[in-house]
């Protein structure tokens, strides 16, 4: 069989700040038959992105195709000329970018951007575009199929606009469609909805696929053949069912073996159960303070809980539901608008600026991303030594000693406190940020999504560290996630939040069997490992439209 | 259009109402403090101590300031604007023409200018790093760093001296056909698009390059969209708010900050009356005159403000 | 009329544009208000006065058929018959009584009310005979008569907006600050004139701008251009320059009631040190005269020719302020570009200063409020004194004691007596006498400089014909517009 | 692009050709305002040559000026004026505007709307008018002429540096800081400022270049320094009338401001990168 892509000895260069040159692809080769659909996998940086975007011809600014063919129907988009190139985007290759919330131009009408291929490449009269856009609507399960696209993208959702811009690919009737991570950014919840809708148009249409993951499971649902990647270079090849079980590579292992992190491990026997933290009818929100005293936007309503001593809570629920909001309130941030907050029994101030510098201290905050969270003009020695001097007025050679230590007991080496963030790669920038808490020598430590921005090798990695510092600090996590592996692994209690209110409190123990209805969706919604999960998974329809996003 | 943005331009109007009365405030005493007595300056080197007493006790400049101050702005809120000391004519008759030239020379420059700086701007920015966007580049910056009294002089001399093309003064109210406007506009015009222009392109350059660099332009590119096609039906809309926002900074340099040309054209504007005002130390007409570059300099930064809150469909 | 016209007939018709310097929303129609160029240049056109000063200083007739008196106290004004306002009221004697006696109401303000304080009385004999009481005898009155401000307006006049008078000029249409135009007055009661249609006067008061305006035929006539601009009109062809060399000047004054004025010795070293001949060669580029620290100007007949300007001495004014204790001292000078030329005249005695270690601190004070903030105030400051017709208006206005612009604080209780007498006196040869001690005393003992005698450039078109010299000022004693033509 | 790859390596920043030039041209003039009066061929003062507006010659190696003065000196000497007084009151203002437009991003609520309607009105009166107004209530010297440049420009800088220090302080870091209990110095000086620096200088550099423009503005308006000394806005000016005559005395000084303008320019335009190459 002739085949639709082939790609051979692929070699892109990506000039760097000083004008260097490196080599990002080194000389990847792939073939795609018509109708198949192709995953490309790897950790983060591993050139999943680069290699699709090259299918289209396309290299972002700074890099250049320094090598090879990239053969799509016959014609070689590496010689093409920039006009011929433009043609066949679209028409022949499209792409559904890794976040659709960026990739719609948010000052136009869904509508005109759906059908903008037509126009470009004068496929079709406006009208029977539209008409086109419509059955494509309908046929990715996108509510009111006939209305939507005449909204603007901020008024659609996250998995609705994915669903969207996988119509905007589609309307050109291309013979190859490349999704970058076309669900990463979604909940559970959602992703289902999105991955059925792709298969099942994939499908009908016969249309080739280049779908790009760095989540195996997610991939093994959808994908005919399996491409390992990392450092540019291809590791394994292989079909779906043969990677999944009979991996050959060790980096594949790797990555299936993080995809089912260790679970909690023995618990660390604490002599007596202390409470640490208790919160009681917690309320917070956003926006000016109504009448009745809570604020406009109610995020969190009405949530107790407590944390003991040497012990984790786990959060979880789907985005929006409230689960920073809580951490927020939790750490004075945001003050809270009422219920009451007992840390290490004495009282908290609702706000940061009233509580003393002791509770700072022994309560401290880990944010998702450590690109914000550190601050790119300081130097890592410096992110760390501000708390340092801060609470314990360290200096000098003390302080220095110090840096080192945490550095250590991050697994990091010491040759880094001189860079700068920027100057790291994501897990790296993740143990900094969790090293800066430990300078405080906390008591607590709240983790809002502190994996949920890194690939599954590395957030194994880091929740290995997490135990690790636990066992020998008996520290105590309150662990945010909405992935439920993560909060599986490492967290003695786990709290359910649903539209700003708990829902359920379970114990891992009994965590195959949550008792309400929205734990049950939530639980049933992860993918797992197995190929066939998705073509049989049967939810509750009740549940799905009682809770799933609208 | 939805109560929200009709809130939000509410708000902009309200706190550019509120920015006027700081302004007033302002203007009141830091023109009270000229230095120089007004009624001694009014009746001149021969007055007696006697007249002087009397025309101050008239003028009420015996009355504390904040009196003087709230009588002031409630004229000028009833579009009393008082009446010159210099020569006892009301100060909105000796505005009024002159108002009506400094709109007429804004508007035509708005008209000239604006359409070229955001062309040259946006067509850079389309063709960033080509020779055509050096060329823009260097051009403004060489415009940017000339004074503007040498442009508008060197302009005389060239057009009006030695070539004869156009007349070195700019008589307003002497025009009466298209084509005479053309004349008495061409240079004044050219000499403050020189002025305004530069830091028009330069910002929208930027702005139009700044959008360019999303990801919802780089779709457009990867929907085989040709490069005008990505600047102008993708990455502009979106670069509206900043470029309004430069344009109506860079208009607002046309209400009062035009003196220069004023001067050497002989253009019978508002800024050359606040020139004389301080001169003859005429309050009236310099607090009139200072209150009506900072109603046009905010209802320009308003303007941008609302325009920019319209063309956010986020917003909307 | 003129079929073959020759250079010097004058032809008629055309619109005349000029330009002066200086404009503002003072700008006004009152003569008696007038204080800049601009307004003199339109009460000119507008109004006529009784006398006026011709090219060579004389006093002719104008509204007045003559002007007499047998013991300079009591005087009789026989008033020209048959001449008309704008407005077609014929001019009599109340108009005149009227126009005279305003000058004495503080009320309105008037610009010379310290002059006309020695009116005591104004008397209409009958529609064509006026009679002016003085205080105190003044041979001059028929001269002072021929000032700006002594203009006559109909009686009665509040609203000077329309600019009625019997001038040769009716006012069409007049902006403060921007431009005037008016058109010929038909009834004009001279035989000759005006000769041009119509005349539009405006100011730029860009130096630049209004020689551009010039050369490029914008206007065929810009007054007082800078010295430094006369090599640009020089070289266009079809241009040509009227230098007049009046009374005016721009002075040095150090006020002899303050420090550093008080010391003698500090001002006689000032008078050393002023470079009176580079004053007139480099700032002045030659359109000057040397003067003598006194203000009657080499035109007048009361010249005193024998009085010779000192010489540039830095060594003899060294000695001085070394005498005064001042060497090292810093000591500053306030100029302003609203006395013409004063920066660069105070910047060469800086430079003058620097070479016998004294410092000058020149301060440059804006033009605006130069006049009411820093002239007669400053211990040390330039002015700017425009031609008077006399030399008793020069002194009782800038240096009797009790003169209003005393801008030095001299005060001497003889040259008052001097004053007095003089003015009284009809015997020509016996004034000269006394204004030639009088001279002499202000050169030695007033704590003035005046450098030099500015000539006035105005540069004009080539067409523009038939304007003269006149030693009241430039553009003809800012009369010109009456008596020039525009050849084609 | 072309660069030099020795000093690129060594100081870890990327240095473009064109922005060399600028630098080194701002150098330059920074150099001659300081040595100025040491190397001055004549007192700016004294009138040295019989003609006015003097051509090129071996006496006067850029000519002279209306009264004969020799306009090297007074152009090295200039150099001073326009480069110190814009570069002082480019600090001041950069100085307050960006103190305060922090200040007002990290504190938020009642100040920063405060200071902002404040600012906003004081930026809304035209800069002339108001350099105008100043300068005739109080007078000229240096000291009111770097005040009021300054005064003039530090609402635009707050502005700007406003708007900055917004985005900054939505960042998880400032969040951090707040919540170890930092106070608002800290984070101002600490956290905030180091990351604007880069834009601020731009800015500072943008606003160099104006004010340079205003101050000749105003010495057209006869605002400027006090004689014999005078700044090139108002060499240019006084000189003028050599215009026609293409006399050095109003070309050079020209130049000079558009040489030190678009230097400023150039370098900003051309900042040197700082490499984040981090396998370098
Ligand atoms: N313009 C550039 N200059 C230098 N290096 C670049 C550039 N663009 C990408 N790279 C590098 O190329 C490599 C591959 O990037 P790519 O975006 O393809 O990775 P990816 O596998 O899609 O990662 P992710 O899962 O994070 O999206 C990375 O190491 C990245 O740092
Ligand atoms: N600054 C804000 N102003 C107003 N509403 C806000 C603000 N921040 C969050 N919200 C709203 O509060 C609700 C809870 O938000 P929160 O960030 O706590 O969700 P989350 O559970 O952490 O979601 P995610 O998993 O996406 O991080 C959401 O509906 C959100 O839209
Ligand atoms: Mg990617
Ligand atoms: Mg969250
Ligand atoms: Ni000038």
């Amino acid at each position: 069989m002739e085949n639709l892509v082939e790609v051979r000895d692929l070699k892109v260069e990506a000039t760097t700040d000083s004008g260097r040159r490196v080599e990002i692809i080194k000389g990847v080769s792939l073939d795609i038959a018509p109708g198949e659909i192709v995953a490309l996998i790897g950790e983060s940086g591993s050139g999943k992105t680069t290699i699709a975007l090259t299918l289209m011809g396309y290299t972002r600014s700074g890099c250049s195709i320094s090598g090879g063919t990239v053969r799509i129907a016959g014609k070689d988009m590496v010689t093409l000329s920039e006009r011929e190139r433009a043609g066949i985007r679209g028409t022949e290759v499209a792409y559904v970018p890794q976040s659709a919330a960026a990739a719609f131009n948010p000052a136009q009408r869904i509508i005109e951007q759906v059908v903008e291929v037509t126009r470009i490449h004068r496929l079709m009269p406006a009208e029977e575009a539209r008409q086109k856009a419509v059955e494509l609507f309908r046929a990715l399960s996108l509510p009111n199929p006939e209305t939507i696209g005449g909204r603007y993208p901020h008024q659609v959702s996250g998995g609705q606009l994915q669903r969207l811009s996988a119509a905007m690919a589609l309307i050109g009737d291309p013979r190859l469609v490349i999704f970058d991570e076309p669900t990463t950014a979604l909940d559970v919840t959602t992703q289902i909805e999105v991955l059925r809708a792709f298969k099942s148009v994939m499908k009908k249409g016969g249309i080739s696929g280049v779908y790009v993951s760095h989540d195996l499971a997610v991939v093994a649902q959808i994908a005919d053949r399996i491409v390992v990647l990392r450092n540019g270079e291809v590791q394994e090849v292989g079909a779906t069912a043969d990677i999944l079980t009979r991996a050959q590579h060790p980096y594949t292992r790797e990555l299936l073996a993080a995809f089912e992190p260790k679970p909690r491990g023995e618990e660390t026997v604490v002599e007596e159960r202390k409470v640490l933290l208790e919160i009681k009818g917690l309320s917070a929100g956003y926006g000016p303070i109504q009448a009745d005293g809570q604020p406009l936007v109610r995020a969190v309503q009405d949530v107790s809980l407590t944390v003991e001593k040497g012990r984790n809570l786990g959060i979880i629920g789907e985005s929006g539901c409230g689960k920073s909001t809580l951490a927020r309130a939790i750490a004075g941030i945001l003050p809270a608008s009422s219920g009451t907050i007992l840390f290490d029994k004495s009282e908290l101030e609702g706000s940061v600026r009233q509580r003393s510098r002791d509770h700072l201290r022994e309560m401290q905050i880990v944010f998702q991303y450590a690109d914000t969270a550190l601050n790119p003009a300081k130097s890592i020695e410096e992110i760390l030594g501000r708390p340092l001097m801060f609470y314990h007025g360290m200096k000098g050679k003390q302080r220095d000693s110090r840096i080192d230590q945490l550095l250590d007991m991050v697994h990091l080496p010491k040759t880094l406190r001189h860079r700068r963030p920027q100057e790291l790669s994501g897990g790296q920038k993740q143990r900094v940020n969790f090293a800066r808490a430990l300078a405080a020598e906390p008591k607590l430590i709240i983790c809002d999504e502190v994996t949920s921005a890194l690939d599954t090798v590395v957030a194994a990695a880091i929740i290995e560290l997490l135990k690790e510092l636990q066992r020998e600090l008996s520290l105590s996590y309150i662990f945010i996630s909405h992935d439920l592996s993560v909060v599986e692994a490492i967290c003695d209690e786990i709290v359910v939040m649903y539209g700003g209110r708990k829902v359920e409190e379970i114990t891992p123990a009994v965590l195959k069997a949550p008792q309400h209805p929205y734990s049950k969706l939530l639980f049933s919604s992860v993918p797992r490992l197995d190929p066939s999960w998705l073509d049989t998974l049967e939810l509750d329809p009740e549940l799905v439209t009682t809770y799933g996003h609208r | 259009m939805s109560t929200y943005v009709l809130n939000l331009i509410a708000v902009r109007l309200l706190i550019a109402a509120l920015t006027l009365l700081i302004v007033s405030f302002a203007v009141f005493f830091a023109t009270a403090m000229l230095p120089g007595d007004t009624a001694t300056i009014l009746l001149g080197q021969a007055a007696t101590p006697e007249a002087v007493a009397g025309l101050r006790t008239a003028m009420h400049l015996d009355d504390p300031a904040y009196l003087r101050f709230l009588r002031w702005l409630g004229g000028f809120l009833s579009g009393d604007l008082g009446t010159s000391y210099v020569n006892n004519v009301a100060v909105a008759d000796l505005i009024g023409g002159r108002f009506i030239n400094t709109m007429r020379l804004a508007g035509i420059t708005t008209l000239f200018s604006v359409p070229l700086a955001l062309t040259l701007g946006i067509t850079a920015a389309m063709f960033r790093g080509s020779l055509y966007d050096r060329a823009v580049t260097i051009l403004t910056i060489g415009v940017i760093s000339i004074p503007e009294f040498m442009v508008a002089t060197s302009a005389v001399l060239v057009f009006s001296v030695y070539l004869k093309w156009l007349p070195a003064l700019s008589f307003a109210n002497d025009v009466t056909s298209v084509w005479q406007m053309l004349q008495v506009y061409a240079m004044p015009v050219i000499s403050l698009t020189f002025v305004v222009a530069a830091q028009m392109i330069r910002m929208t350059r930027a702005a139009v390059i700044d959008t360019i660099n999303t990801p919802y332009v780089e779709t457009a590119l990867l929907k085989g969209a040709s490069r005008p096609r990505m600047v102008l039906r993708h990455a502009l809309p979106n670069a509206v708010g900043p470029i309004v926002n430069a344009v109506a900074l860079s208009l607002s340099y046309l209400v009062g900050g035009v003196i220069i040309v004023e001067t050497i054209f002989n253009y019978p504007g508002i800024a050359k009356l606040m020139v004389d005002g301080v001169a003859t130390r005429d309050l009236p007409l310099i607090q009139s005159c200072a209150m009506i570059f900072c109603i046009g300099y905010l209802s320009l930064i308003t303007l941008a403000d609302i325009i920019a809150i319209l063309a956010n469909p986020r917003l909307r | 009329r003129a079929t073959s016209a020759h250079a010097a007939t004058p032809k008629s018709g055309g619109h005349l544009k000029a330009a002066g310097w200086s404009a503002s929303t003072a700008d006004t129609l009152d003569p008696a208000k007038a204080s800049l160029s601009t307004d003199y240049v339109r009460c000119c056109a507008l109004y006529n006065r009784l006398t006026f000063l011709d090219k060579s200083g004389v006093t002719q007739m104008e509204l007045a058929e003559s002007v007499e008196s047998s013991d300079a106290k009591l005087w009789t004004v026989k008033l020209r018959s048959g001449v008309t306002f704008h407005d077609g009221k014929t001019l009599s004697s109340q108009d005149v009584v009227f126009s005279l006696m305003r000058h004495l109401d503080p009320d309105v303000g008037s610009k010379v009310n310290s002059i006309a304080k020695q009116i005591t009385g104004v008397k209409a004999v009958d529609p064509l005979t006026v009679e002016i009481t003085l205080a105190n005898p003044n041979a001059d009155l028929p001269t002072i008569l021929s000032m700006h401000h002594f203009m006559i307006v109909q009686d009665g006049t509040t609203d000077f907006s329309k600019g009625i008078g019997t001038g040769a000029f009716k006012l069409e249409s007049f902006e403060p600050g921007v431009k005037s135009v008016a058109v010929k007055n038909p009834n004009y009661f001279k035989s000759q004139g005006p000769y041009i249609d119509s005349f539009e006067y405006f100011a730029i008061s860009d130096d630049n701008a209004r020689v551009n305006a010039l050369l490029s035929g914008d206007i065929h006539l810009a007054a007082s251009i800078k010295p430094r601009s006369m090599k640009l009109v020089e070289s266009q062809p079809g241009f040509v320059l009227s230098q007049t060399t009046s009374g005016n000047y721009t002075n040095l004054n150090m006020r002899l009631d303050m420090e550093p004025g008080n010391k003698a010795d500090f001002v006689t070293g000032m008078k050393h040190l002023i470079n009176r001949e580079q004053i007139q060669k480099s700032v002045m580029r030659g359109l000057a005269e040397l003067a003598n620290d006194q203000p009657v100007s080499p035109a007048s007949i009361y010249y005193n020719a024998e009085l010779k300007p000192k010489v540039f001495d830095p060594e003899k004014a060294k000695f001085h302020f070394e005498k005064a204790g001042l060497i090292g001292q810093s000591i500053p000078v306030v100029a302003s570009d609203a006395a013409t030329s004063s920066v660069d005249m105070a910047t060469l005695v800086q430079q003058a200063g620097a070479e016998i270690g004294m410092a000058f601190d020149v301060q440059r004070v804006p033009s605006d409020g130069y006049w009411s903030n820093y002239w007669l105030k400053a211990p040390v400051h330039f002015g700017n004194i425009n031609p008077r017709p006399t030399p008793d208006i020069l002194f009782s206005l800038l240096y009797s004691s009790d003169a209003p612009w005393n801008e030095s604080q001299y005060k001497s209780k003889k040259f008052d007596g001097m004053l007095v007498e003089a003015r009284g006196l009809l015997d020509q040869a016996k004034r000269k006498a006394i204004y030639d001690e009088m001279q002499v005393m202000i050169s030695e003992e007033a704590g003035t400089v005046i450098p030099v005698f500015l000539s006035n450039v105005d540069a004009l078109s080539g067409n523009l014909k038939g304007l003269e010299a006149n030693p009241l000022g430039g553009q003809m004693g800012y009369a010109f517009a009456e008596y020039v033509w525009l050849d084609a | 692009m072309t660069q030099s790859a020795t000093l690129s390596q060594k100081f870890g920043y990327r240095f473009s050709w064109v922005g060399m030039i600028g630098l080194s041209i701002m150098l330059f003039w920074g150099i001659i305002a300081l040595i100025a009066p040491h190397i001055i061929p004549h007192p700016v003062g004294e009138i040295v040559d019989e003609d006015y507006f003097g051509a090129i010659s071996s006496r006067f190696w850029l000519g002279s000026d209306y009264l004969g003065r020799d306009m090297l000196s007074r152009i090295l000497m200039g150099a001073r004026y326009t480069v110190g007084i814009s570069l002082a009151a480019v600090s001041i203002a950069c100085f307050c505007g960006v103190v305060l437009g922090m200040t007002a991003a990290v504190v938020g609520g009642w100040l920063d709307a405060a200071l902002s309607r404040f600012l906003d009105a004081m930026n809304s009166i035209p800069g002339k008018l108001s350099g105008l107004v100043v300068v005739a209530a109080v007078g000229s010297s240096i000291t009111v002429l770097i005040v009021t440049l300054a005064v003039i420009y530090t609402p635009g800088a707050y502005r700007f540096a406003r708007a900055l220090a917004v985005n900054i302080n939505t960042m998880d870091y400032i969040t951090v800081a707040r919540t170890r209990g930092e106070g608002i110095f800290y984070i101002i000086r600490s956290e905030i400022l180091p990351n604007i620096t880069g834009p601020v200088l731009a800015d500072l550099g943008l606003r160099f270049v104006f004010i340079v423009l205003l101050l000749s503005g105003l010495s057209f308006l006869g605002l400027g320094v006090q004689p014999p000394y005078a700044d090139w806005g108002a060499l240019v000016h006084e000189n003028v009338g050599g215009l026609p005559f293409g006399a050095p005395a109003v070309i050079v000084p020209s130049l000079a401001i558009a040489s030190l303008t678009i230097s400023v320019n150039l370098l900003i335009d051309n900042l040197p990168q700082k490499i984040r190459d981090r396998n370098a």
